[in-house]
């Protein structure tokens, strides 16, 4: 214990460490992943994302009856890999950095539909 | 009786158990509770007691030899309680959705409250999704009470 | 004497993970034991016979959140190889950079909950308050604290670019100057020393025979790294397992402190040699044959089997992990000891349980 | 740089009765056992058997099995082996005899997950239950 004594008396005056997160929150890294940021205007529906997501978190349905297409994404199976917003060809996928709160129930996002 | 309960609330208890996941979320929680993002100062205490706890932080997609670990614990955790699940996995099974021997998420097994997003949640994310749990807490609280003056 | 069986976990305030032990004591000496795993068990090798080989890295990298960085450059390096695909040298030090920082932050991680299994909270919190130096190296430079999905097929997806460096070294700087407050600590403190020399002794032979890996088989006396097998580049960075003689709890605490000032310098030397150059090579083909790989994991061996048959599934991915091969040990180590020693000893083989158990 | 690539026809293939004899000389020799690896082939099981030289360097030893064959344990020799050799029957159905440990297939499975989740081709329904 007397070896720690100099460490504790140094923190003792050396102020909190501690980051005061809800009501300070830090500024993001700018390489942070955190949120997959989605622009529907770009996107093909080519199901490129669909197929390579390691945690199938992104889907893509199609319903042929009513020639409509959407892309689901489901935020909260998604692992933040960035692997889709690598490879979409269209660049409608990108990674954010502003972190997803909490929610108290599970739900899923579908685009704005396309006709087909 | 008052100030047991609001002391509840002030001070929830957690009990932190990982059903199976990749330990990431884990070692994120622990960090929650050291210097840096340090959630002792909101009152929370992790034990290892479900018989003490209020809030369950749960990670990880469940195993089957972990289901009736987690049923166990459930039921230990006096009422009112507020289930975590923390992570992806926890919630919808994540990149384990294809493994063979996971349910694939917290809330085939047990009702859950509250999840986090992340793979790993970050330590802000968990510290939002406790602060959600509290409000939780707090509803199913004063719910409680309500039936409780209701049945006598 | 009475003997009483009881369990120790599956949850259990000084393991974040869940394993068993089914402890035999007479009085207050465990005299048996019996090690109950399964807690943790997902099928990964199964699923990743399901899955895009490509797609195999992230479900990699989770097998194990602490080490995941090294776990995903496992099987990278280990596809790499089989077919035959020459890495651009910049990725390879990015992967040494990397790999490094995340094996600083597993062995801060476990000095801490070391010193938190025999109740020495305040060190615990200083080694953590540390370890958050390197999280914050790994998030600048990857994107993600923990899981830093930064390795592919054919090299690395981020740089550390020129920007970025002098971020990383002045990161690298600090830690080391808090290193300097903590390894004291460890090394010379009584409490300390009083609960960890002469605890869980793993014999210099038995350590050998019953296949133990990484910081407990050095502690034992046996200078075995599967980084002197030359993956990456630690052939150019000039390194040199770490040993200790002690063959206790104590000398396994060692290596792994000599470890976090030997990486800190890894990464500071990788970060001066760093070449420039491409970052990726493109990857057309698909694994073929068959591969094994050895890395060297911040737990010890990690070894690698791919049998690949030219299409975009792998016929058997199986992974040995270094906890996995460290249980046994469990099985000398813990009888004979105090009872209150279990959490000593049992976190003195740094379990993975995640690892173990995929 | 580590060899990755393996070459199969480089590895001596064993039957399972002379596999004892040959870890009994290999221990000798101070070699230590790294880890297993199970294949089906079906209608064979293929077993690598991998052991660490004190120089580090790795041998291979393949041993090559009907699926109903017995396999008896190394693990009276190299007591490390127990738990992946527990893996195995586990996973694949392997009989391996003379266990040191015995988890009776239920170290890392439960009951109600699928039995022997990694066999290529499953048998049928009558010939499961790894348990007894």
């Amino acid at each position: 214990m007397p070896l720690m004594s100099g460490n504790l008396i140094k923190n003792l005056f050396s102020g909190p460490a501690t980051r005061p997160y809800p009501i300070v929150k830090r500024e993001p890294f700018p390489r942070a992943r955190a949120r997959l940021a989605y622009d529907p205007d770009k996107c093909t529906y080519c199901g490129i994302c669909a197929n390579i997501c390691p945690a199938a978190a992104i889907s893509v349905e199609e319903d042929r009856e009513n020639l409509h297409i959407s892309r689901v994404y489901n935020s909260f199976a998604c692992i933040s890999c960035a692997r889709c917003a690598e490879l979409c060809p269209q660049g409608s996928l990108r990674m954010e950095v502003s972190p997803h709160g909490a929610a108290d129930a599970k739900t899923v996002a579908y685009s704005a539909s396309k006709e087909t | 009786m008052g100030f047991l309960k609001r002391a509840r609330v002030k001070s929830p208890w957690i009990l932190h158990y990982c059903t199976g996941g990749c330990n990431g979320c884990d070692i994120e929680i622990l960090a929650c509770l050291t210097p840096l993002y340090d959630v002792e100062r909101f009152g929370m205490l992790n034990i290892g007691n479900p018989k003490h706890a209020d809030v369950l932080m749960i990670t990880g997609p469940v195993n089957w030899k972990n289901r009736e670990v987690l049923q166990r614990l459930y039921a230990q955790t006096p009422d009112p309680k507020v289930v975590i699940a923390v992570g992806a996995c926890a919630a919808t099974g994540g990149v384990f959705h294809n493994c063979v021997n996971t349910l694939g998420g917290v809330d085939k097994v047990i009702p859950v409250d509250v999840y986090v997003r992340g793979c790993a949640a970050r330590p802000e994310a968990i510290i939002d999704g406790v602060v959600l749990a509290l409000q939780k807490l707090e509803e199913k609280r004063s719910g409680g009470v309500a039936h409780a003056a209701g049945a006598r | 004497m009475a003997r009483v069986t009881f369990p120790f976990g599956p949850q259990h305030p000084v393991l974040p993970e869940a394993i068993q032990l089914q402890l035999t004591c007479e009085d207050e000496r465990v005299v048996e034991v019996l090690p109950v795993i399964g807690y943790m068990h997902r099928g990964i090798e199964k699923a990743a016979e399901a899955n895009l080989y490509p797609n195999n890295i992230f479900l990699c990298e989770r097998i194990c959140g602490i080490c995941s960085f090294i776990h995903a450059l496992c099987y990278c390096e280990l596809i790499e190889g089989m077919m035959r695909v020459e890495v651009p040298p910049r990725a390879k030090y990015l992967r040494v950079v990397w790999s490094e920082l995340s094996r600083i932050h597993s062995h801060m991680l476990w000095l801490g909950l070391l010193a938190d299994s025999f109740g020495f909270e305040s060190l615990f919190m200083q080694c953590w308050r540390a370890r958050e130096i390197i999280l914050d190296t790994l998030e600048m430079t990857t994107g993600q604290r923990v899981i830093q999905s930064s390795c592919v097929i054919g090299g690395v997806r981020r740089d550390i670019d020129l920007d970025m460096e002098p971020g990383v070294r002045r990161q690298m700087a600090a830690f080391q100057k808090e290193l300097k407050s903590i390894y004291p600590v460890f090394a010379k403190d009584y409490t300390v020393k009083l609960r960890t020399v002469g605890k869980g002794v793993l014999p210099r032979d038995q350590a050998w025979s019953l296949g133990t890996v990484g910081p407990t088989l050095r502690g034992s006396g046996w200078a075995d790294d599967a980084r002197t097998l030359g993956y990456a580049v630690y052939d150019d960075l000039g390194f040199e397992p770490v040993v200790e003689i002690g063959c206790d709890s104590y000398a396994r605490m060692m290596v792994r402190l000599r470890e976090v000032v030997q990486s800190v310098e890894l990464v500071i030397k990788a970060l001066d040699q760093m070449p420039e150059g491409d970052l990726t090579v493109t990857v057309k083909s698909f694994p073929e044959g068959e591969g094994l790989i050895r890395v060297e994991q911040p737990r010890g061996e990690l070894v690698e089997y791919a049998r690949g048959n030219g299409t975009a599934y792998l016929e058997r991915l199986k992974v040995r992990t270094p906890t996995f091969s460290n249980i046994p040990a469990l099985l000398v180590m813990l009888p004979g000891c105090e009872l209150a020693d279990v959490p000593v000893i049992t976190m003195s083989i740094d379990p993975c349980i995640a690892c173990t158990e995929r | 740089m580590q060899q990755v690539r393996v070459d199969r026809g480089a590895d001596p293939v064993i039957s399972p009765d002379a596999l004892l004899k040959e870890v009994e000389l290999l221990a000798s020799e101070g070699a230590r056992f790294t880890t297993m690896i199970c294949l089906d082939l079906d209608p064979e099981f293929e077993i690598i058997y991998l052991f660490q030289k004190p120089t580090l360097d790795v041998v291979r030893l393949r041993v090559r099995m009907a699926k109903d064959e017995e396999l008896p344990s190394i693990s009276s020799i190299l007591l490390g082996a127990v738990l992946m050799e527990n893996e195995i029957r586990e996973f694949f159905g392997v009989k391996i005899i003379n266990l040191a440990i015995d988890f009776k297939c239920r170290m890392l499975l439960s009951e109600k997950s699928l039995q022997m989740p990694l066999l290529k081709v499953r048998p049928k329904p009558k010939l499961t239950g790894g348990g007894e």
